[in-house]
């Protein structure tokens, strides 16, 4: 199997997709023309390839980005946008929100909106806390909006084909770090389906629920875990909207104990959302109290100290996981 | 290029029918419980929908704003239908799940009426991106309100539209208020088509009560914009004769100013043009105007008898 | 004790820190002029008694007018400015979430942004989904931010004096029903500390966590389920950040049960933040699985019936509280 | 107004103190683990932040950007301090908490940094409001890239800024590139400046790379805040020498054009124009470009020697 990046992956995917589909088309600040130089970056080279009719380069205006995609998916095109940073996506979210999201609902189902929105996420870079903040929170509360956020190459590749496929509004959050780290990804034309977790590990202990750079956090965290006695099941959600609840209960009513891996904020984080439909829909079979692992409740600091205490690692991880074990 | 015969009738039959459908609609928002929401109505600035659109070919799109009865009835949207939306009965143009404020019919390319100030407008780039994308031969009308070209949205899709030499045509409707701010409380400059510039796009200043003269300035709009030149803003100076709602009582609009904007009316304007140029008959001008009656008041009965949707279309066209 | 509408409670609260310190300005679109020559809305009659000077009518600009509060704040004033309905605080969230919230932290503690943005929200208008969607989930996962919602004219008067003094960005939602019901307001000099929940109702079956418009729902379904001999305590946030865990906790540690109720869409909603505090931490004294109750996942339908099945009310709050009793 | 001997001597003075601070940090930032983050450099456009601060007193406010060296030591941070939290130390102006993108030196009135493109700009008019309320004589300078110029925030800005006639100077510093985007390539406009008239606000082009030149216009344009005029676009034209950031190889600029604009470097020219005139001989020049180099080496040894933040830092300064 090839090994690539998630950036590689991603460059794949619309590339693919670019190729099968003449209404694909992608826009965004430095898509086209880059101050990065790498190969690894997800839009690396489609300039050269499918030419500026279709790898649109524009200002910096996200409200304006975020406006072509509602704009031309209506019309029949399907959009991949990019908001650099997910910070910024602030600037994009009345069209995000306000537009993509409800203006299907609002035509009586007579309007679609087939666009993506991708951005970039997550701490590790020393850029500080105006370009990392992970508000993926934000945008699956959002109902019409779908938010995926893979953990690794492979599935990246597969739910963004979809994301470009799906009829509906998708939010495509990577994170940068993931760019850099190569895993393996099918040779083969595949897609992954939108709303579907995967169990990463298997494990009859505890459940370990997660998904983007956490996932692999998640992972590093189990083999610790498993050295001390305690099988912990991974399960990554790869979708937070629609959200598998079905993976996740059958995941907890198992194990019995339930603990939330994610890198943003803990107050409001979508770990919660985890814990309500547990604490709803599976109390009877909670062996132990719930745990969240999250970043604290602070703007992501620069100093490097700080921001690698900021995300959360396997050791926080286990240490809660055994807290309730 | 000037209206001819059949356009400035076409232009006076949608001025007439939006009238009396927003007269009717105003009445009928007295009785509790019949209209719900806000009444937010064109009177007084029916020229600039009427001259835009008889402008346009059904392919053309346009994007209304909160103020969108004019737009939708000048594009050809049927009127019962609208009329339902406002009721929020399940026949209305989007189920009943809009309302007054964001109605969008599709059917004739009026797409994503948008009650954000500002938000129809870097849509409207994207439309017409694609109309340019796929060559289509059609352009995009996007309709906003003075208030509207102060938001940030503005700036930037008219930047993004010039930029990409987009087929779409910004109508700005100056009806000197931006809810209860009067043009100079909310901005410094005289004419907002002077913002034009600022994009090197062009901009035109228009009589926005002479619906020939909107028609004709959106005929050469669009042909610029066909021809692959790009954009144009074209601001239209008009009034809003109402309150910006139902319970708006308008304390803060000079009564003379009223006055001398109705005055200034575009309806008896055109009426009287056209009677004067002895292109219409007082016979036939009765006869339209009866003929509206009768159309806006099946439009009322059709509302009227309509269901409201069952409780379960809550929970449809979330997603596709 | 007078009784006062929200709308003139928060008229109060402005009138009175208005003449405490003329650092206090309020700046919006119609906060002077406005379309709604109407006594109960909040701002009726200021520009009258303080002058154009202190009461800012601005454009229609909700970036420019959150950027007037960081700035002007920065430099020691206290603004309070109003983005006119919650959806609308998309255009200014930037302002609000990387600027407000972030500059203080980024400045390593030597610049304070005392400012106060007031926004209404609530359905119940047929005003549809632009005008009315609750996001004060996305506020509440914002460190630096401290979010009120009060469900009272007393309440709203104490906490907006309290929030106007507060050296911290606040974000302060007034749910627009509540404009135009009156209940009793002290007539001395008062304020309400931020942060501090208030238990409106004693009783010690089920906890019922709520906020903002749906404290009286709350309360009315307390009231029918006392009727069928289910004692409800009723716990009003008041304050969703920073929350007040103590009372929480202390509650739901008594009555065993947990139900949160709020307006906002379920998923993503706030009140998955209030499950996992109490899954985390009081999972030994439940004797129930929670319940929301909340609006469903759709944007809020314009036509009356489905605007009234999307607004929670005391008949469904009842049927999830008999549900787990 | 011309600048004195003194004001050239101040400019000329944080031009070489920024340039020689940047080389440093440039040769830092690669030995891995050095310098964290970023690299974003003014090199080439320090005569705008050094021309602009040589004409505001202490109480002036400025709103720097993500490029803000030059802009926080023209007015008069601690060099020491700067170089210190790019290392992300407690030592530094915001203790390690911000990084190079967002220092703000509150000490000498440098507020709000922000890496938000064009989301100082906001803020500047919120400054520049609280000055006038309060009726203070100081003003306020917001800098911000060509790029800025094209967000919505820039649009709502300047017209509230307008409107109520703010004392503030929008100061749009022109490097000829938004990331890796050409002017040309993400606007149709050839003068930023001239988006000034679609506030009714002047707009003035200046060579941003004539510190004297900038000096002037920063001087008319703050004579006419604090008299009560409002604000002034004022457009430096400058050019970005190095990349993006210190890992931009620069692939899409000429390098005819880099070379070009390195002959037009600010710094020899007004090291070149005082030496010419005798406001200055080499001695002096030779003895001031020591005592710079000895300051950044001070500052460098400052930060290196500092400690990094406990991490218990981290939960500080969120709240007050
Ligand atoms: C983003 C946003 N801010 C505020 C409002 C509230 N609002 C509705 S209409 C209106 C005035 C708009 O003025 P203008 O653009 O001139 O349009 P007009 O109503 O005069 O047709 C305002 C402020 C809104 N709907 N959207
Ligand atoms: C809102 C926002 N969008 C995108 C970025 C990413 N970004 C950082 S600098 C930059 C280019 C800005 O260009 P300009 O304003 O000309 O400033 P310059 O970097 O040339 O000084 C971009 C797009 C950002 N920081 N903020
Ligand atoms: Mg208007
Ligand atoms: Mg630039």
């Amino acid at each position: 199997m090839q090994q690539l990046t998630m950036g590689q992956a991603v460059n794949q995917a619309l590339r693919e997709e670019m190729l099968r589909d003449f209404n694909v088309f992608i826009a965004g600040e430095g898509v086209g023309v880059s101050i990065h130089d790498n190969p690894l970056m997800p839009t690396a080279g489609l300039l050269k390839d499918f030419g500026p009719e279709r790898v649109k380069d524009t200002p910096v205006s996200e409200a304006a980005i975020a406006g072509l995609a509602v704009g031309s998916s209506v019309m029949g095109l399907r959009p991949v946008v990019e908001i650099m940073f997910n910070p910024f996506v602030t600037i994009a979210s009345d069209m995000i929100v306000n537009h993509a999201a409800k203006l299907r609902y609002l035509s009586g189902g007579k309007s679609t909106f087939p666009l993506v929105v991708r951005m970039k996420s997550g701490a590790g870079f020393g850029a500080g806390c105006q370009h990392s903040h992970n508000l993926e929170a934000w945008m699956a509360h959002c109902p019409g909006l779908k938010v995926v956020m893979p953990g690794t190459p492979a599935d990246a590749k597969g739910l963004l084909k979809s994301a470009i496929r799906d009829d509906n509004p998708v939010v495509f959050i990577e994170d940068m770090m993931l760019y850099f780290i190569p895993g393996p990804v099918p040779e083969e034309e595949y897609t992954i389906p939108i709303g579907k977790a995967d169990v990463k590990r298997v494990g009859s202990d505890v459940s370990i629920v997660s998904w983007s750079k956490m996932v692999g956090v998640a992972l590093k965290g189990a083999q610790i875990l498993a050295e001390n006695g305690v099988d912990a099941e991974v399960v990554d959600l790869r979708t937070l909207l629609p959200l598998d609840r079905e993976t996740l209960l059958t995941s907890v009513r198992k194990t019995g104990r339930l603990v939330v891996l994610h890198e943003a904020t803990r107050t409001g984080g979508f770990a919660g959302e985890i814990c309500a439909i547990v604490a709803e829909d599976a109390l009877n079979s909670l062996k132990a109290p719930f745990r969240r692992v999250t970043g604290p409740d602070i703007p992501v600091p620069f100093s490097p100290p700080l921001e690698r205490f900021y995300i959360p690692d396997e050791n926080n991880l286990v240490e809660a996981v055994l807290g309730i074990m | 290029m000037q209206p001819s015969k059949e356009k400035l009738l076409e232009m006076l039959r949608t001025m007439l029918l939006t009238r009396c459908f927003e007269d009717k609609l105003m009445e009928l928002c007295q009785i509790p419980g019949k209209v719900p929401g806000m009444m937010i109505l064109c009177t007084g600035q029916e020229a600039v929908a009427s001259g835009v659109c008889a402008a346009l070919e059904q392919d053309d799109v346009i994007i209304p704003n909160h103020r969108s009865h004019g737009h939708l009835l000048a594009k050809g949207a049927d009127p019962g239908e609208v009329m339902a939306e406002c009721f929020g009965k399940i026949t209305g143009c989007n189920k009943g799940k809009s309302g007054t404020l964001h109605i969008a019919v599709p059917e004739v390319n009026a797409l994503c009426t948008t009650t954000v100030v500002g938000g129809g407008i870097p849509i409207a780039a994207g439309t017409a991106f694609a109309q340019k994308y796929t060559s289509r031969k059609s352009i995009t009308v996007c309709f906003f309100g003075d208030g509207a070209a102060d938001e940030g949205s503005f700036h930037e899709a008219l930047n993004l539209a010039s930029l990409w030499d987009l087929p779409v045509i910004f109508v700005c409707e100056n009806n000197l208020y931006a809810g209860a701010q009067r043009h100079e409380e909310h901005t410094r400059i005289r004419d907002i088509a002077d913002r034009a510039a600022a994009y090197a796009m062009p901009g035109e200043v228009v009589d926005g009560n002479d619906a020939g003269a909107v028609y004709a300035a959106t005929v050469r709009a669009r042909e610029r914009a066909l021809a692959g030149l790009g954009p144009t803003l074209i601001e239209c100076k008009t009034y809003r004769c109402r309150g910006h709602g139902e319970s708006d009582h308008q304390v803060y609009q000079p009564r003379e100013e009223i006055e001398a904007w109705k005055e200034k009316c575009p309806l008896p304007r055109l009426r009287g043009e056209m009677l004067a140029q002895g292109l219409m008959t007082h016979e036939e001008l009765d006869r339209l105007e009866e003929e509206i009656r009768k159309t806006v008041e099946e439009a009322v009965r059709f509302a009227e008898e309509s269901p409201y949707p069952d409780v379960a279309e809550a929970f449809t066209d979330v997603y596709v």
